[in-house]
Parts: structure tokens; C-alpha cells; sequence
């Protein structure tokens, strides 16, 4: 397969640039290190070819900024779509969050993204330099010299369990398209669902304890796009800024968890981000676990215009006290 | 200067604990974390703590009063109960000149009493940062990371702690430490602090310059066109607001419990869009506005009207937790590139 | 021995994996069927019996090794009732009671007609062996 | 009489045409049930909000029951079947976080169910008694 | 903050008895807005009503409490209380405290207790209750008609003898329907035309109904009193208002081999074609398939033999745009195709036909003249093979049949072998059945009438299989109560093949945001209660749309259908149900999950402009809910994640503080 590097993506989007098919790439800017990478608009070539990276690193979803990107814009928009952001980018388009036409989508393959955090587990603090190879990356440190490490240690949690590496979305492709993978991304709830409800309980309450409220969860989920979140909105009745106690952590998480389920594409954004190392994409989980067993399998984002699970229904559909006892004999 | 071998650190460690409530820094399932101390807990390694000290004396959601409502009375209850002595055991040279920043605001009139009351009680021992990471940019904020301040300063030898009573409330506790610790240690503390600015010269940050940033410089900064780029792919989560140690806005929120009402406060964020609905009613318009605003109050607002003082201390934390990899460093290089006189 | 009866239904329906009483009595099945007169019990039959329970005459009758296993009547069948699955599990009811083979490969040979079509010589190795 | 004997806090919501007359029918034939089971009406089942069977908990509801028109039947087509499943994801994530499972419950109830709406309202409050204080959902403000 | 009066009601001794009201209303007293407090025995009862009347004006109140039995019992009493002394209807909320306490407590104290509980809970949703105004629209006098078959024909005539217009839009050259297509109809066995067609007629003359034949819905817009609709009228190349429908054209075309429809294929018309003699509108229409004119420009025979000047080559579908205030769904119902069933020989054999076909072969008119003779060779059938339930009942083949009971084959079988053995007593009969369902009047004694008198060998057991040998047509079935296998050789084998609504009525159900069931037959408002209108206001259904139906069904129907849209129209406005959606336009963007759980289509979204921040304009797809649509069940309010969507009178915030005053 074709190794997609920064020069073939720069190339692609000078020409498309050029030829006035675009006016502007949604990409992903170099930082001051080699792993803090941004999502950026860029419009200017030298800009471009001096600043855009593709890389390890660029694990963030740019579907979501297009809500924002494509407002105003007069040119289409070029942008970048990792086989998952695909998924998001059509779930956008379900619920008509931007309109397709002003977006020029390039979809390119990906082998699963780098976590650095990770990294700095393997490799402490201090990190100079991260130089990616066949199949990992090489690092150098202030403390511990030379460190290689290996792909699959430092992959991404939700790129471990890859449910695609397929485009459902795309004007053009740059390498070949993959296939919808099989993965064991449901073990975790499952592992979960074996457990005794206090178990359960503790489970939560310790991980939802952390909690800061920081909304980056929210912020940077895709299918969290409300003008105004219920949890900003002083006239919801629920609105809450920072969690007091453990109930108000519940209460956003569970009522967030609702309100994406069905819609959610499990690009596991939430919990790369959390910036307290919250296992949020267990909640989303469950969730999609649920639907796909009590409604048949179901993907958000695979299908523009598909009918969400939660605003369908069946005359047969089971009942929610069956649903809870489903374990118990 | 006493000193006590590092094999005896946790005997000094129960004493003070003896005392006052301890929190040392100890590695948890997801980094370290202030945890107060019992028999058994190992000290962290790690540079930083997830959080910084600003959660001991300024927390998330503080309950302030209560008020209850029995027919057309309003009573006024003050639950605050007596607060107990606690000390931080450490705590980094950022951190510790994070407190500087907080005091200025909390403790310039009108006192906040809660603050004041919680600083009064804290002890804060500070530790020499004998690893620095590649985030860390305490420098360029004047800050040494080979001798932080605090009412302790601790130096970690190879073979021992020192300590260096430096305020009034750090010598007493030190005194009261003088039957785990012996005197000396200067040696030590010399050798770590050479080797600390050794490290502090090869880190990759070490070149990034406030100068050009600081006292009335609003002028100059504020219709920046960088802004916009630099806004772009922000996200809008408190994020890094959170996890900042000098970040002090907050809001007040009254919850009705059907029986009365909680008055409490927690922090805020610039970065929210209904940030400051509540006094002005006009909150900054979209997320350019209120990107900028944040870095503006670290680098202009704060030092203009704290005699030059900047309002960030280095400490790397929102370089690592941003969701979007945007950070200060990056605004403050972008800013000072081309020459906007 | 009524109880031993009452398992073989449910070790019937089980093992066919239809459900009798999805039947509406149309009879197509026996309608349609082209060994109706070599069987003493029908294909609507089996399925009505087997649904009440009288399975005994079923067992004993000769009609379960009358069926040719064409499924005209699980493709004709309105209601998807699959009358053959039924009369195949009584039949290996029988043949499981009975613990042994009916047909060895080696017995072909004496038994083979010229005329006899090859889907007859595999449809008598499903239904005398298992 | 005991002094400390556990008083739970119910909430049931019911829609309008099917589940509020069944309760009605059930007061027109005199059938008790607790006094503990404070009834909330709303046009339809789908008129619940996840939001309001967490708030009920958050302020002091020890079960939360949830009765609807039977599938089918909704005044409104449609509405209980939307209800059905809404309330099949979230309880089963509310089991997930380690509530107990059974404080919260959907029932249909037809407006000729006079007794199926006492019956059902008093085997959820035995089961709510037997379950005790809620505990895992509550918010310590609120309680006096 | 609100001023609210509450008040507490003995019933009698219903309340009283275990329920201290006096404490009832000193503990309310107490609670946030409330201003006045009262008892009295029967708050309903005028004495009671005059003095919710008066506390209203001494304490100026601005929202009402009542303290009483169920709000479906006397909700609207109060309310119009209310509304006499000033103050909007909505401020009023009923606390029950008769059937949900005093009836079902005995002890006086938790009855007491309870019902402070529940008047409290009542306050507090008072506290945040808003007058509300029920919208008004007018209604456009006018209904839409959609089919003119039976059902069509008769809501038509029923809706404009009451004096309102009617259209009807028929997409075939004439109307009349399957109902045209009929010999005889059961159980009085009188013909199908005679019956028919003077209606046809009494709709042609009839000032108020105007005919859109050979035409189609193509869009609705609107909702109920208000629907803009647009109808496509087909080219027919003939003008209507000239042609005089002699038919000479119709003798003249030179292309003959066109399969005539009317006759389901069995005979021939030509390219110019008049579907029956009776025809309504009976003018010509051009078939653009076959015309050597259209196709390639030569022949132009019918235009030189019309004298009127009729025909028009250059005619080109036209679209017309009309208001309606009401809309008729009567889109009937076909028989279901017969190809899948090969094993009744359908594909392979003429002989074997439908009873459609088998209606039209026994038919005056039909194709041999009303004569029974074999399609294959034109000779006279002695054994004749009926099936009964092909395709219907079928529970696992979807594909193939349909789950339902298609309801009229059992009479329809009847009818035929009844008529095959009056007319020709040499013939046998076989009807072979699964069930024979014969309720409604006249219908059981009809169906023993073919068996006793006409010696119509019913047989119980369905055919298995058909099979052509030479010119016989082999059918093999069993005898369920003989317990035989029987195989008949038979002349004619006869089909009472499943019916399912016209494969038009799909598109018109999304057109009408009408909600239709897995079978695509129209699902109606409350299956007992409202059978003739469809969930979404202001649509009606008539006739076998709605499900298998027979005639005398059908005509009921219709004429009930056509009741509730004369009712519809004889509003000047209509009045909505004040308790509707709304949804907050700066809050909504614009996802769509409110309106795909709508299940009356009352949601549409609209590109609207807002202020952006910096003095930008911004243009945002926002939901609009149209209060007229509307039934206010609030199944949106939960699907919309933001919280822009609001259901008044059971507002988000209003049901949170009666669960915090619950709770308390």
C-alpha cells in the first residue's frame, strides 16, 4: 500500500489549490514539537507546504470544524478524511450541519494513530524528538537516551479496536479504500456488564469522580453540534457548571451519553481528549452495544440521510425491563 | 539548612503528619496526584502533578452559604466550619509562583476570606525540579526551577532531602522537624541546583521570550490578524483554564434544594461562551474573542496592572492537555514573529 | 410412558425446529404432496399430531419413510411450517430409539433398481441413516 | 407503629389517555396503593425526558415508574413506542453505572387497567421498600 | 410572580371523609404565589364556581388552583370558570385529590398529607404556567378527493351535496374504479353498473364536483384548512371540454393490437381509446405508447375523422395549482400479481385466471360478451377449479403474498360459482377453501345458498398444485375432512388472488406525511374511534386504502369520511389545541430528529437568517412547528438534544418543578 506522506498530501491540495477547485485545505498544522499537532485552515501555499504535517499525530477529527469552516466560506473547503472522520463527516450531513457542496473531501488511508501519551509512559518526560519508522517510532529523550517503541504500544486507544478503514464519504481517494473491519471494541462494556452492579458502581464513581467539566468531551464531539448545550443553557433546569458532587458528574455524562446515542460513530474523540483520562467511549459503547442488539446493528455515519435508532421504532421492539434483565437468569 | 537521608524521608513525612494534614504528590491510575498522606504511600517521580496546589486553596465548587427560606424570612447560614492546618509536600517552582499570581487577586482588597483563610492554614514545601520536561518554560517567566520558593524549599540529593526554611511558617515546622533531620545539606542542594540548570539549558522551550509581551501593551496586541489563526481550531473547553495553575475566574451559582438554597462557587472559563453573561451581558462574541482574551490577561492585562508580573508561570500543563495542541507557547511565538511596533 | 411421549414432541419440535402451531389447517401441504397415497398420515397431518401430541402413531406408521424429502410443501406452505422438517425429526425419533442404521453402503447394490432415480439414493441415506 | 419505617419517594409519570384514566379507575373502584406513588401528568409516555426521571432522583425519588399507553394504542401513534425504546437504552445504561436496575420501570396501563395500575404501582413500591434508600443517585443537597 | 387563588373541594363527603380539607388549605396557604386559600363542598357546582369567580376579582388572581377529583372530569369546567372571570384558561391546574388519594386512602392523615403533596405539586407547575391562545387558520372551503373509484365517487357526492366544492383526482381516462370492472356484486347479486354508473353520472353534472381524470397528485403543501396542492394533468391529447365522446375515432384507428387494460388484457382496443361505453368523462385519450402519430409523426387518422376538432397532437401535461382545506385519500386496491405463484400454473396456462379476469369473462361487456368459455381455445368450460387465499394469509412469504386476509374472496367465490351454475347447469364447481369468513348481512345465507342450491362442491383444503396436460388443467389438492387426496381434471382454474392498495397510495402517503402500515395500507387516527381520518390532520380516508373492504364497507365509509370533512369545512377557522410544540429558533440547528419522530408531519424546516456576532448575518436551518398540525404529544421535546423544542403546558421546566415539588 501506498505510504501517504505529507509531500503527496501538500501536492494534492497545491494543485487542487492551483486549479481553483478549492480555496482553502482543512489540515493539520506542525507544532512546537513533533506530537502537538493542530487542526488548521490553511490558505496560502508557502503556508502550506512550510507548516501543514501529516503524521502519527494527527489523530484529531476535522469533520466537526466544517460546521464552522464552511459557514462563510465563498471556495470550497478541502479536507483530509481519515476512513473514522469519514463517519462523522456523513453523520454531520444527516442532520445537516453544512453543506456538502462546499466541501472537497480527499480521503486518505490511515494505519492507526500515535497516543502520546503513551509514549510518555514508555519513555518519561523529556521528550526531544519523535521520529516515526516501518513500524513504530524512535524517540529521543533528555532522561533516557534512544527509545524505540512499537506501533500497536503506542496506538490510540480507539485505534486498537479500528472498526473501519473504509471511506463511507469522499470526492477522491488517495491510496486504496480498506474494508469495515471486525474488532473487539464491545469487550470493555462487556467486561463491564459482567461485573456485580456495586462493582459497576465503583467502577464509575471512580472514573467519574475525576471529572473537571472541562466540556472538551463535549467541545470536540462530533455529534454534540447544538447551538447551545442544555448544560450551558440556564433556562434547561439542568444547566450546570462545574460538577458539586457525584450526581452532577452522572448527570452529564449519562445525559450526554443520550443525546449522542444512536448518533454517536464511536470516533472515540471523547476520550482522547479528556484531559483526565476518563474512559468516556464506554459510555457511547454501551450504548451502540445496546442498539445493535436490541434493534440490529446499526452505524451512525455509515449512510447519509439513514434513520437514527432513537428516532425509530418497531412494533416489536423489547421491552426496557426485559432490556435490563437481559443478563439475569 | 537540615537534611535527612532518603531512606528516612517517609519517618519526616508521618511526622508531619502528625500535625497537620499532608498531601504528597503519588502516582495514581492516571498520573500524579496530591493524595493525603498515609503509611504505605510511595512518593511520586513525576515532574508534575495532573493538577497543580491551586485546588488546595482555591477548589473547583466551594459551598459559600446557605440560605433558608421559611415563609417570607430569609435566614443567612454560614456553614463554613473551622478550617484545619494542612501542608503540600512538593510542590514545583511553578506552582509555588503560582500562588504569587492567585494572592494578588484573593488577597488585595476586597479580601476573599475564603482563599485567605485556606492560605493561612497551608504550609507549602517546595521541591527543586531535578527533571524538567520538554513543556516546561518557567524560565521565560523569570522563574527558577533549581531554587523555587515556598515556606520550604526541598532539594532531592542522591542520598538525601534538604530543606531550607525560608518563611516564618516554614521555619517553625522545620524546628519541629529536628528530631528527623540533621543539619548540613548545602553541599547537596549546590550539586542538584548545577545539575538542574544544566538540564534547563538543553530544554527545547528555553528560548521563548516574554519580552515583547507584559505591561501596556494592549495597544499593540489587540487587533492582532494572528488571532485568528491561532483561534481557529479552538475548541472552546476549559481545558486548559482547568488545569492552570493561575487561572482564578469563577462564578457563583445558587442551587435550590426545594428546602432552601446553596450558594456556592466554581471555576469559570474564559474560554465558555456565556463567560461573564453574568455581570456585563455581553459576552465576548465568538471564540477569537475569548482565545484572546486568555492570553491577553496572562501576558498583558496581568502584568499591567501587577507591576509588570505576568500571569502564567511555565508550567507546561495546558501544552500537554490540549485537546487541539494550541498553547501559550505557540501564541506567544506566533505574536512576537514579526514585528507589530 | 405419557411423560416419555410428551418429551418426543417437544424433542420433535425442537429438533425440526418448527413451530406446529403456526399451522391455519389449509392442507396445501397434503394439497401439493406427491406421495399422499403411499402415507397412512399426512403432511398436514404430522403437523396437526405432533402439535396435539399424539406422536405414537406417527412413530409406529410407515408414512415417515413414505415421504420423499421433496419440501413441496415447505416451498407451498403459506404460513412457513416446514411439514417435512416435521415428518424428518419423527423420523429420526424412530431411528433414534432405535439405535442402528437402516441402509449400509455395502447394501446399495442388493437393493438398487435400475429405475430408481440418484436423488432417491440420497434421500434414502438421509432418512435410514444417521 | 414504627418511628423509623422507610417512606419511599415515587414518582410516576403517566400519559394522559391511557395510563392517567387507568389511575383514575383505579380511585373510582377504590383501589388502594401507597400513598408514597405521586402521580405526574404528561400528554404522553414520550413526553418523558431522560432529564426528568434523573432529576426526580437527584431530588430524593427512590423509583421512578413510567406508564404509557400498551404498544399500539398510543393516542398519538407512535409516541409510547419512541418511550419503549428511549427508556430500554437508558435504563440498561443506568444499570451499567451500577443503579439498581429495578428503581425505575416502564408498565402500559390501559384505561380499563384500574387494577393493573394498583397492582403495578403496589409491587414497584414493596420493590423500591425491599431495595431501601437510593443511595447511588442522589444529590446530598437535597436531602433535609 | 404569580397570584394564585387555591381551592379546595369536599366532594361531598367523597374528599372530606379522608381528606381534612381545612388543613388541606392552610398548608397551601403557605406555599410560593399562592394568595388565597378556600374550601367548599363542590367547587363545581355553580355556588362553587361563583366563588372561584369572585376570589378571582377581590385578590386579582392570576392563576387557579383546584383541589378536586380528575382533571379529565372537570379540567374544562374550571377552565371555562377561569376564562368568564378574566383570566386566560391555562392558569388553571387541577390537583386530583379524589381519585388518586381520598378514594384509595382510608387514613385521614396520609390522605391529608398526600393531598398537600399533590396541591403543592399543582402550584408549582401554576407558578411557570404561561396563558396560552389556541391559533386560529381559516379554511379553504374546498376537499381533494384522491381516487374515483367507489369510495372516491361517493365522499365526492356526499361532501358536495352538502354544498362544499369537491375535486376528484382520478389517474385513469375515466372514473368508476375496479367497481366498472364488476358483473354482479354479492349478496344481492344486482349488477355491478346499474349501481355504479348513474353515480358516475350524478358526479359528472354535479355543479360542485369537478373531474381530474387521467391525472395525478404531484405535490402537497400545507396542513389542515390549508393545503396547497398540485395536480398533474396528464396529456391525453384529446381536448376535453370539445370531444363528445362518439367514439368514431375510436373505430378508426388503424393501430388495433393495443391490450385493453379495461378487460385486464384479455382483448384488444386501439391506440385512441374510450375505456367503456359509460365512461366518466367519456372522452377520448390518445396512448402515446402505441399512436403511429406521437411516435413518429404519421397517420393523424383520428384527427381527420373527428368533426369536433378534438384531437391535439401538441398537448403537454399541465400542472394546476389548487387550495384545499381537506384532503381525501380513496386510492383502492389491486389484485397482487400472480407470477410468483407458479404453482397454480398462472404463467403457463390461459385457463387459469383471476377472478378479476374471471368477473370480466362472466361480464356482458367483458371480452367474450358475458359468454363462459375457455380463454385458451374459446371452448365451454365443465369443470371450473376455485382457490381461495392466493397470496393472502400468508405468514412467511412476504415476498410472494400478503399476511391479511383480503376479505371479499369468500364472497366473491361464491358469487362467481353461484353464477357459473345458474347460467350453466352442466357444469361442476369446486371451491376449495381454507376458511370460508362470511360475516355481515345477507353474506353466510349467500354463500349456503351456492352450496344447498346450486350444488357448488365446496371442498376445505387448499390446492396444491396445478398442472397443464393437454388441454386440461390438472389440479391436485387434499380433502382435509375426507381425509383423500383428490386430483380433478378441470377446464378453468380460477385465482381469488390477494388484494393490496394501489402502488400509487406509497407516494401519496409521503406527499401527505400520512402514516401508512407494513402492508402500505393508510394507518387511521385510532383504529376504533377514528377510522376514517388519518393521524395527520385534515386527511381522510375512504374505501380499501385503509383495508380490504367490500362494497356496502366501502360506501360507509366514504360516506363517513365525507362527514368528517363537511364537518372540517363547515369551520370558518379552525381552532387548535393550544398545548403545542415550539421550537426556539436560536437554539435549534436544525438536525432533524424532531421532525422524523413527529408522527404527523407538523415539523418543516425553514433557512432563516440570524444576527451572528460582530454585526454578521448568519443563515441557519431552524425547525418550525406548525401549531395547526400539531397534537402536542411532545415526542419531539425528547428527541431534540438541545432543548429548543418545548411542548406549552407541560414545558420542560414546568414537569421539573413538579418533580422537585414532588420530591420535596
Amino acid at each position: 500500500m501506498q505510504k501517504i506522506t505529507r509531500e503527496i498530501l501538500i501536492d494534492k491540495a497545491a494543485f487542487l489549490l492551483s486549479t481553483g477547485v478549492v480555496g482553502s485545505v482543512f489540515g493539520w498544522r506542525a507544532g512546537e514539537f513533533d506530537y502537538d499537532v493542530t487542526p488548521a485552515l490553511f490558505t496560502d501555499k508557502t503556508d502550506l507546504k512550510n507548516n501543514f504535517v501529516f503524521g502519527d499525530f494527527c489523530g484529531a477529527n476535522v469533520s466537526k470544524y466544517l460546521i464552522k469552516a464552511t459557514k462563510n466560506a465563498e471556495e470550497k473547503i478541502l479536507v483530509f478524511l481519515k476512513p473514522c472522520d469519514t463517519y462523522s463527516f456523513n453523520q454531520l450531513l444527516t442532520e445537516h450541519r453544512f453543506n456538502r457542496e462546499k466541501v472537497y473531501v480527499v480521503g486518505i488511508p490511515c494505519e492507526g494513530m500515535a497516543d502520546v501519551r503513551k509514549i510518555k509512559e514508555k519513555a518519561g518526560e523529556g521528550i526531544l524528538k519523535i521520529s516515526s519508522t516501518e513500524d513504530g517510532v524512535i524517540v529521543d529523550t533528555l532522561y533516557n537516551g534512544t527509545i524505540s517503541l512499537k506501533k500497536e504500544d503506542i496506538l490510540l486507544e480507539r485505534c486498537k479496536n479500528c472498526k473501519s478503514k473504509k471511506h463511507v464519504a469522499y470526492d477522491e481517494l488517495i491510496g486504496e479504500d480498506g474494508t469495515v473491519l471486525e474488532n473487539d471494541r464491545f469487550d470493555e462494556v462487556a467486561a463491564l456488564e459482567a461485573m456485580s452492579p456495586e462493582e459497576r458502581f465503583n467502577f464509575w464513581q471512580n472514573e467519574l469522580s475525576r471529572c473537571i467539566r472541562c466540556n472538551a468531551c463535549r467541545d470536540v464531539c462530533p455529534a454534540c453540534t447544538c447551538e447551545k448545550c442544555v448544560f450551558d443553557n440556564p433556562e434547561s433546569g439542568v444547566e450546570n457548571k462545574a460538577a458539586y458532587n457525584s450526581f452532577e458528574e452522572k448527570m452529564f455524562h449519562i445525559i450526554r451519553a443520550f443525546h449522542v446515542a444512536g448518533r454517536c460513530t464511536d470516533c472515540g474523540e471523547c476520550s482522547r481528549v479528556c484531559p483526565q483520562h476518563i474512559p468516556l467511549h464506554l459510555l457511547n459503547r454501551k450504548f451502540i452495544k445496546d442498539i445493535n442488539q436490541f434493534y440490529g446493528e446499526y452505524q451512525a455515519g455509515e449512510e447519509v440521510g439513514s434513520r437514527a435508532p432513537l428516532v425509530n421504532y418497531t412494533k416489536e421492539d423489547i421491552e426496557p425491563n426485559d432490556a435490563v434483565n437481559k443478563g439475569d437468569k | 539548612m537540615r537534611k535527612c537521608k532518603v531512606e528516612n524521608i517517609y519517618t519526616l513525612l508521618g511526622e508531619i503528619s502528625k500535625n497537620a494534614k499532608l498531601y504528597i504528590p503519588v502516582d495514581q491510575v492516571n498520573g500524579a496526584k496530591f493524595t493525603e498522606y498515609a503509611e504505605g504511600l510511595t512518593l511520586s517521580n513525576a515532574l508534575k502533578t495532573e493538577r497543580s496546589i491551586k485546588d488546595f486553596f482555591f477548589p473547583q465548587t466551594e459551598n459559600l452559604v446557605d440560605f433558608k427560606v421559611s415563609g417570607k424570612i430569609i435566614e443567612i447560614i454560614d456553614n463554613r466550619s473551622e478550617m484545619e492546618d494542612f501542608v503540600i509536600f512538593g510542590a514545583r517552582a511553578c506552582d509555588v509562583r503560582s500562588m504569587e499570581i492567585l494572592d494578588r487577586v484573593f488577597l488585595s482588597e476586597p479580601v476573599d476570606t475564603y482563599y485567605a483563610n485556606r492560605r493561612a492554614h497551608g504550609i507549602i514545601i517546595s521541591m527543586a525540579c531535578n527533571r524538567p520536561a520538554e513543556t516546561c518554560f518557567c524560565s521565560t517567566f523569570g522563574i527558577d526551577a533549581s531554587k523555587p520558593a515556598g515556606d520550604i524549599v526541598c532539594y532531592k540529593g542522591e542520598n538525601e532531602y534538604v530543606f531550607e526554611g525560608v518563611t516564618e511558617k516554614g521555619k517553625n515546622l522545620l524546628e519541629k522537624l529536628n528530631a528527623v533531620t540533621e543539619n548540613g545539606g548545602e553541599d547537596t542542594a549546590k550539586i542538584v541546583q548545577t545539575e538542574i540548570k544544566t538540564i534547563l539549558d538543553k530544554l527545547p522551550l528555553k528560548d521563548v521570550k516574554a519580552d515583547k509581551f507584559g505591561k501596556d501593551k494592549t495597544d499593540k496586541f489587540f487587533n492582532a490578524p494572528e488571532w485568528k489563526t491561532l483561534s481557529e481550531a479552538c475548541l472552546g473547553c476549559g481545558t486548559c483554564t482547568f488545569v492552570c495553575p493561575t487561572c482564578q475566574c469563577y462564578d457563583i451559582k445558587d442551587f435550590n434544594t426545594n428546602s432552601g438554597v446553596k450558594r456556592f462557587r466554581c471555576w469559570d472559563s474564559c474560554m465558555y461562551s456565556d463567560f461573564t453573561r453574568m455581570s456585563a451581558g455581553q459576552p465576548r462574541p465568538t471564540q477569537l474573542e475569548r482565545f484572546r482574551q486568555r492570553f491577553m490577561h496572562k501576558l498583558v492585562y496581568y502584568p499591567t496592572n501587577n507591576d509588570g508580573i505576568f500571569g502564567c508561570v511555565g508550567c507546561g500543563r495546558c501544552l500537554s492537555r490540549c485537546p487541539i495542541s494550541m498553547n501559550i507557547v505557540k501564541v506567544m511565538k506566533k505574536l512576537g514573529e514579526g514585528d507589530n511596533e | 410412558m405419557e411423560k416419555n411421549l410428551n418429551n418426543a414432541r417437544e424433542e420433535i419440535i425442537r429438533r425440526s425446529g418448527v413451530n406446529p402451531s403456526k399451522c391455519m389447517k389449509c392442507g396445501k401441504c397434503s394439497g401439493t404432496c406427491p406421495a399422499y397415497d403411499e402415507m397412512e398420515y399426512h403432511p398436514h397431518q404430522f403437523v396437526y399430531m405432533v402439535e396435539t401430541g399424539d406422536i405414537e402413531p406417527l412413530l409406529k406408521s410407515q408414512s415417515i419413510y413414505r415421504c420423499l424429502s421433496c419440501f413441496a410443501c415447505v416451498d407451498r406452505c403459506p404460513r412457513g411450517v416446514e411439514p417435512a422438517k416435521i415428518v424428518e425429526a419423527v423420523r429420526l425419533e424412530v431411528i433414534r430409539q432405535q439405535g442402528a442404521n437402516h441402509l449400509k453402503a455395502e447394501g446399495v447394490a442388493e437393493n438398487l433398481d435400475e429405475e430408481i432415480p440418484q436423488q432417491a439414493i440420497v434421500t434414502a441415506f438421509r432418512k435410514y441413516t444417521k | 407503629m414504627q418511628v423509623n419505617e422507610f417512606k419511599p419517594k415515587i414518582v410516576a409519570f403517566c400519559c394522559n389517555w391511557c395510563s392517567y384514566a387507568g389511575a383514575d379507575l383505579a380511585g373510582s373502584n377504590r383501589l388502594s396503593y401507597p400513598a408514597d406513588v405521586k402521580i405526574i401528568r404528561v400528554p404522553c409516555s414520550c413526553r418523558v425526558n431522560p432529564m426528568f426521571i434523573l432529576r426526580a432522583f437527584q431530588r430524593g425519588a427512590d423509583g421512578v415508574i413510567i406508564c404509557g399507553c400498551h404498544p399500539g394504542d398510543c393516542h398519538y401513534t407512535s409516541g409510547n413506542y419512541y418511550t419503549r425504546r428511549r427508556m430500554a437504552l437508558l435504563f440498561s445504561m443506568l444499570d451499567y453505572l451500577g443503579i439498581e436496575k429495578d428503581r425505575m420501570r416502564l408498565e402500559w396501563v390501559s384505561a380499563a387497567e384500574g387494577a393493573k395500575f394498583a397492582t403495578t404501582m403496589n409491587e414497584f413500591t414493596e420493590k423500591i421498600i425491599s431495595l431501601g434508600e437510593n443511595k447511588r443517585l442522589e444529590d446530598l443537597r437535597c436531602k433535609k | 410572580m404569580q397570584r394564585i387563588g387555591v381551592f379546595v373541594c369536599w366532594c361531598g363527603s367523597n374528599i372530606a371523609a379522608t381528606v381534612d380539607v381545612e388543613a388541606v388549605s392552610q398548608a397551601l396557604a403557605k406555599e410560593p404565589g399562592v394568595v388565597h386559600s378556600a374550601n367548599y363542598q363542590y367547587m363545581c357546582s355553580q355556588a362553587g364556581q361563583d366563588l372561584i369567580r369572585a376570589a378571582i376579582k377581590e385578590h386579582k388572581l392570576t392563576g387557579i388552583v383546584v383541589c378536586s377529583c380528575s382533571p379529565r372530569m372537570h379540567e374544562m369546567t374550571f377552565r371555562k370558570t377561569a376564562e368568564s372571570a378574566g383570566i386566560n384558561p391555562y392558569m388553571v391546574e387541577i390537583a386530583n385529590i379524589r381519585e388518586q388519594c381520598s378514594w384509595i386512602h382510608k387514613d385521614i392523615l396520609t390522605g391529608t398529607e398526600k393531598a398537600i403533596v399533590l396541591g403543592r405539586t399543582a402550584i408549582a407547575k401554576v407558578n411557570l404556567n404561561a396563558p396560552l391562545t389556541a391559533g386560529e387558520s381559516p379554511v379553504t372551503k374546498r376537499a381533494l378527493v384522491i381516487g374515483g373509484g367507489i369510495a372516491g365517487i361517493q365522499t365526492a357526492l356526499d361532501i358536495a351535496d352538502a354544498g362544499f366544492e369537491v375535486d376528484i383526482v382520478e389517474k385513469n381516462p375515466t372514473i368508476g374504479g375496479k367497481m366498472a370492472q364488476l358483473d354482479k356484486t354479492f349478496p344481492t347479486l344486482d349488477c355491478a353498473a346499474c349501481i355504479l354508473t348513474p353515480k358516475m353520472v350524478d358526479v359528472a353534472q354535479h355543479e360542485k364536483i369537478r373531474i381530474f381524470s387521467y391525472s395525478e397528485v404531484a405535490a402537497v403543501k400545507g396542513f389542515v384548512g390549508n393545503f396547497d396542492v398540485t395536480i398533474k394533468k396528464k396529456a391525453r391529447y384529446v381536448r376535453e371540454d370539445v370531444c363528445t365522446g362518439c367514439g368514431l375515432c375510436t373505430e378508426k384507428c388503424p393501430v388495433k393490437k393495443v391490450p385493453n387494460e379495461f378487460n385486464l388484457g384479455m382483448d384488444t382496443r386501439r391506440a385512441i381509446y374510450i375505456p367503456f361505453a359509460q365512461a366518466v368523462p367519456k372522452v377520448a385519450t390518445i396512448d402515446a405508447d402505441y399512436c403511429n402519430m406521437l411516435k413518429n409523426g404519421k397517420c393523424g387518422v383520428c384527427s381527420k375523422v373527428c368533426t369536433a376538432k378534438a384531437i391535439d397532437y401538441e398537448q403537454k401535461d399541465t400542472l394546476i395549482e389548487e387550495k384545499y382545506g381537506a384532503i381525501v385519500v380513496a386510492t383502492g386496491f389491486n389484485p397482487i400479481s400472480m407470477e410468483k405463484f407458479d404453482e397454480y400454473a398462472y404463467s403457463q396456462s390461459k385457463d387459469v385466471v383471476t377472478s378479476l379476469e374471471f368477473e370480466r369473462i362472466m361480464n356482458a361487456a367483458g371480452p367474450t360478451q358475458g359468454k363462459l368459455v375457455r380463454p385458451s381455445d374459446g371452448k365451454h368450460p365443465h369443470t371450473l377449479v376455485f382457490v381461495q387465499c392466493v397470496g393472502s394469509r400468508c405468514a412467511n412469504c412476504a415476498e410472494k403474498g400478503k399476511e391479511y386476509c383480503s376479505k371479499i374472496c369468500c364472497m366473491y367465490t361464491a358469487k362467481h360459482a353461484m353464477l357459473t351454475r345458474d347460467k350453466y347447469p352442466d357444469t361442476d364447481v369446486y371451491v376449495f377453501y381454507i376458511d370460508v369468513r362470511t360475516p355481515g348481512k345477507n353474506f353466510d345465507e349467500f354463500y349456503r345458498r351456492a352450496a344447498e342450491e346450486y350444488g357448488v362442491h365446496y371442498v376445505k383444503g387448499m390446492v396444491g398444485k396445478v398442472m397443464p396436460e393437454g388441454d386440461k388443467l390438472m389440479v391436485r389438492a387434499s380433502d382435509l375432512i375426507a381425509n383423500k387426496q383428490i386430483n380433478i381434471a378441470a377446464d378453468m382454474v380460477i385465482l381469488a388472488a390477494a388484494i393490496e392498495p394501489d402502488k400509487s397510495a406509497r407516494s401519496i402517503a409521503t406527499m401527505l406525511t400520512a402514516s401508512m402500515d407494513t402492508n402500505d395500507f393508510f394507518t387511521e387516527a385510532h383504529p376504533k374511534l377514528r377510522p376514517v381520518e388519518s393521524p395527520t390532520a385534515g386527511i381522510f380516508l375512504s374505501g380499501a386504502c385503509q383495508g380490504p373492504k367490500d362494497i356496502p364497507e366501502t360506501v360507509a365509509q366514504a360516506g363517513a369520511a365525507a362527514a368528517k370533512v363537511i364537518g372540517l369545512l363547515a369551520k370558518d377557522k379552525l381552532k387548535g389545541n393550544p398545548c403545542v410544540a415550539s421550537s426556539n429558533e436560536l437554539m435549534c440547528n436544525g438536525c432533524s430528529s424532531c421532525e422524523r419522530v413527529c408522527p404527523y408531519g407538523a415539523i418543516s424546516y425553514v433557512d432563516k437568517e440570524f444576527r451572528g456576532p460582530n454585526r454578521t448575518v448568519l443563515v441557519r436551518r431552524v425547525a418550525q412547528v406548525n401549531p395547526a398540525v400539531c397534537q402536542g404529544c411532545g415526542a419531539c421535546t425528547v428527541a431534540c438534544p438541545s432543548g429548543a423544542m418545548d411542548l406549552k403546558g407541560f414545558a420542560t421546566k414546568q414537569i421539573m418543578a413538579e418533580v422537585d415539588a414532588i420530591c420535596k
